[in-house]
């Protein structure tokens, strides 16, 4: 799950890691009073869960109260990356010294928390793991015993060679580390770190992503989930607990189990077609959950042709065709059904679905090939 | 031979009074598993499906001198789970369970550190070595004794490429579904290790997806040391960035973890990529023959 | 440190474990208050900090308004192993259907944390360890991980056959450890733990000693300390920041370093003297720890006769001797002073004290028999 | 021969631009321990008594090879300074700081498991091997090579009976104060094992204290398989219960860990136990000779 630049500042400040004085606006007016209370010139920023907002035109510094509401005004509603713009967060200006970047992500290969850290702020930190991954370094934690202050320091006098800022520095490190273990973090970023003209750190942009198995033991954290800035199929799916992602396409797919949703659809896609999204009914799917799967998939407009890929192990095909039939009385669906379902139970299945005006296939090849075929057809 | 799981293996099943642990325990009866034991807390005294039930592992390990465990609790008690089961002895620890937060499974990975057992999963279907012994949900009739070793991020999209697998006449030595989750008990190279040492395994076939970089580091691992043909499929071709699909694991975060960057990982590696499950089995059947 | 009963369940209350219903009272008044509200019969218990109280009559049962009177009349200001009583505790009865014994000490041996069990309760589990060491269950907390859920269930398991009584034991064991850790205790005891005859668990009696190195970290269990029970001279030295227990002897000593005033004591007794405390002036001590150690030694009246031994490595012999000078100035000593100072610099203590009219020794033996003839002469 | 520290001992000084940091580096540097490097975090670059000081034990480590560690700093951070120094890969940790809790040596405990490190202290006076290397605050003109090696949980008492050793003509290989908490990362034990070892010690003085059964546990491995002569002394005989007597360790809980008890354990071990330090001294000397 993700979270807002100035949700995410919120907890900054929760756990001691110093951000600049600003405030949450949703109108016009908020911000004029913001700017006016924080002091003009002042930073606006859009408050979307996307990179490159500056590149977009959604972080302004206003210089004049003019300035403020044009600015404002212009943020305010913009679209960036297809996300509208709904609230902006008003910043006081920093001195920039020099600019850093520090985060914290569970590393997969070595199974331990690492905080990753590079002189360099401001920059796509997966791009310079690329390029030029010596300018990164890493301090792992351990996994037990967390991270000790002594690595903490390392981090702080790698950034910085000036002993009382390294420190600084170290403190944030150990409190951002805190913030991560204690809310189930997946990601923790700072950036950039700003050292001030005074001497001080300050985290300038602030980025938080949450692991969401651990979401169930945060309910604060799962009550900052902005739904709107969320798929609305999306969020229905989680509260059905199925798993499903839109995509671009028309092919709506049904699938049990995720690898086979992802193989699903790149195999549509392989075959010409595209798939309108991703979809796992999960392993001991009840027709129930077949039938909310259906309705979800139908409440996107551009699904054209249902495929259904079910290869029947825990998942009983007799079970998913129940769903199907049950869905098409109750749903009134209009689009064809392509049906693949082997494995436990696939002749009852053939049963309940024979006179149902499916079109059915033996293996997932011929399946996709023939929605594609329909779809041309159709 | 086969790898991890025999004849040899005695079973416990953590949670075996629950819907699925009663469930799978007998599917696991059925093809065979030898199923000694069944834990869950408090119901220490009652048998399902003819398996004695004990309150602790330990006392299941005392009793039936189990060697494997297999994990069916909710989420919010699978990692207890787990710690139970290293804690007992056993040698090898499947966790079918799923929703265990990743900082869990990185202290668990620091407990295992220094004990003399592995974990599998969590998030996974299990693993089976057919004709011998089944640990986990997979569907035992779709597989067959043989040559070819699976290891995979994912649960049907295994049965998929088994399925096509057997029907081309090959058989498995044996199939460990290595779970979806960012943090897994054992990875691609820990099972190809196991593979190298196994004479029965001719072939090995990796069924990849988006997220993390383990495809990346056992094709590293491959073209140093491992000498028998490996097969791959990667699924997510076609997912979005910075989106889960499913499996917690399974997120390609910027513009790392794609499969683009996987199959080209492979194919540096001499791994033969199928576009389609189904072009995986012909490719091992067109190699071996 | 240690707590009174009272304090300890304040504390288990705070973690959730279960205690019976009572009220903590200072006089007669507010003992019989407590007894109509909690009701009669209710129980009257002596609050000091040793153990044997109700053998020594300190615990009684009052089935009557006037029994209430009788007892906490008797009970208040009486005085227990040498100790008066200021507070009591009044409680509900319980009805007992078993008692057990549970408790947390660091195990020195396996450097590990251990919860004993034992289905004996108000045992004194240092004679069980002893006499019957298999009746005791012992469960070891991981050094890391800590009790985990299935160790804590084995606890119960052990102590209770009913599933659902072992469960809410296994419950008790995690949070009175959760209490140990965190409160950096060294023994944290319910004994006896009571099953009642409704089928609940209640902690009857608590005992919790905390570890000192611990104690700045808890500032509020360190204002927990009653003051009032403890040794006056032994609060002063920990002001000062020396380590002082009062005996019952007559020859004060003063020494540094713990092993060896514990040695110079054994000499004393060895020798036929009566040593008047223990008293550690610590390694680096300078004049001043000297006559802050004379100022604490001379409030003990019993002390007859002082005996420094000295043996200087970190510790300078004329830091002690300039001390030595500068309290027999200030504090108008009238005992006699025995001195053995060897070591670092003990030519210039010789020197400085050589017009002070000391007794001296050469070695610790020498001083400890002349302190003994010393005070036979005076 | 001697036991843990020798004329290969490199020494890193934690906290060495303190006040007893600096004084003991002085005083170690006078001894003829070579103390490579000191470390206190933001003072790196500067030098106390010629002896670089660097920010981090693992930079020290890196630059100087040190292999042993001396702790010299607040109880506070004297926690994370062993971690440090563990982490940094020395083989030897002193710690000589005292008023850890107990359960932060707990932790480390565990952290020590399975580091190819041995932690000495907390709360110790160091070690010394007389003629060849002192790490920690012993006062070096007290001890003389030779044959008798020691181990104590004490300080100055430690002096005194080694002030008698010497006096009596005889010399010790090394001598370890252990430390004086519940809690020690080496023990009577652990000392016994290596001087078992070592060809050069003869004999040895275990220097024992109420609290605790670590004496009896000695005792134990003594009879067991210790075949040196071993001699001990206990302070504490006269010691009231459940009073601490200066260090933290030493303190008798109820009817457990008197000096009676320890006494008697020792005995039937065949230890001689001296009834005053000087006493001790006599019987090695007779015993000896």
């Amino acid at each position: 799950m993700k979270i807002h630049e100035y949700q995410a500042k919120e907890l900054f400040k929760k756990y001691g890691i110093p951000v600049p004085e600003e405030r949450i606006c949703h109108n016009l007016s908020e911000i004029q009073a913001a700017a006016s209370e924080i002091g003009i010139p002042c930073v606006i920023k859009a408050q979307v869960m996307v990179g490159g907002r500056g590149k977009a035109g959604g972080i302004k510094i206003a210089k004049t109260e003019d300035e403020v509401k044009e600015y404002g005004e212009m943020i305010l509603g913009m679209k960036i990356k297809g996300l509208e713009v709904k609230k902006v967060l008003v910043s006081e200006v920093v001195a920039i010294e020099t600019e850093a970047y520090l985060g914290i992500v569970v590393d997969r290969t070595h199974k331990k928390v690492v905080v990753m850290s590079c002189k360099e702020g401001g920059v796509e930190i997966e791009e310079v793991a690329r390029q030029n991954p010596e300018a990164i370094n890493k301090v792992y934690a351990d996994p037990v015993f967390g991270l000790f202050p002594h690595r903490a320091r390392k981090v702080g006098l790698f950034l910085y060679s000036e002993p009382k800022v390294a420190f600084a520095c170290a403190s944030i490190a150990e409190k951002l580390y805190k913030l991560f273990i204690e809310l189930d973090a997946s990601l923790a970023e700072i950036n950039p770190l700003v050292l001030d003209k005074s001497g001080n750190l300050i985290a300038l942009d602030a980025k938080i992503n949450f692991d969401d198995n651990g979401l169930y033991r945060h309910p604060d954290i799962e009550a900052m989930r902005d739904r709107f800035s969320e798929d609305e199929n999306e969020l229905l799916a989680r509260e059905k607990d199925l798993s499903y992602v839109r995509l671009s396409g028309n092919i709506g797919c049904v699938v049990n189990g995720a690898g086979l949703a992802m193989a699903t659809m790149d195999l549509v896609k392989h075959y010409g077609g595209e798939p309108a999204n991703f979809l796992d009914i999960g392993g001991s799917s009840s027709p129930q959950k077949v039938m909310n799967a259906l309705e979800i998939l139908l409440k996107d407009e551009n699904v054209r042709v249902i495929f259904f890929n079910i290869f029947g192990g825990i998942t009983r095909c007799d079970d998913v065709a129940n769903g199907i039939l049950a869905a098409k009385e109750k749903l009134d669906i209009k689009q064809p059904i392509v049906a693949r379902l082997t494995g436990t139970n696939e002749d009852k299945a053939m049963d309940i679905l024979k006179e149902a005006g499916l079109i059915f296939a033996s293996s997932m090849d011929e399946g996709a090939k023939k929605a594609i075929e329909v779809l041309k057809g159709v | 031979m086969s790898i991890l799981v025999n004849k040899d293996t005695k079973l416990v099943v953590q949670g075996i009074t629950g819907r699925d642990g009663s469930f799978h325990t007998e599917q696991m009866l059925k093809y065979g598993t030898r199923v000694v034991a069944g834990v869950t807390p408090g119901k220490g005294g009652v048998s399902v499906h003819g398996v004695p039930v004990f309150n602790t592992v330990e006392e299941a390990v005392a009793e039936t001198q189990a060697n494997t465990s297999v994990i069916f609790v909710p989420a919010k008690f699978a990692v207890g789970a787990v710690y139970e089961a290293i804690d007992a002895g056993v040698k090898l620890v499947v966790c079918i369970s799923e929703g265990i937060p990743a900082l869990e499974m990185v202290k668990i990975t620091g407990y295992l550190k220094d004990k003399n057992c592995r974990l599998i999963g969590p998030n996974c279907p299990g693993l089976i070595s057919p004709g011998e012994a089944k640990v986990g949900i997979l569907p035992g009739h779709i597989f067959k004794p043989g040559n070819i070793g699976v290891i995979s991020r994912s649960g049907t999209l295994t049965y998929e490429i088994v399925d096509n697998i057997t029907r081309a006449g090959l058989g498995q030595s044996t199939c460990i579904g290595i779970g979806g989750d960012s943090i897994i008990g054992t990875k691609f190279i820990d099972c190809l290790e196991l593979f190298a040492q196994d004479p029965q395994t001719e072939a090995v076939v990796l069924v990849g997806e988006i997220g993390g970089r383990d495809e990346q580091d056992t094709a590293e691992y491959i073209k140093r040391e491992f000498k028998k043909p490996v097969f791959g499929f990667i699924a997510g071709k076609t997912a979005p960035a910075d989106k889960r699909m499913g499996h917690a694991g399974a997120i390609i975060s910027g513009t790392s973890g794609t499969a683009a960057e996987k199959i080209k990982a492979f194919e540096s590696a001499d791994i033969k990529v199928g576009e389609t499950p189904a072009e995986v089995a012909r490719l091992i059947k067109e190699t071996l023959s």
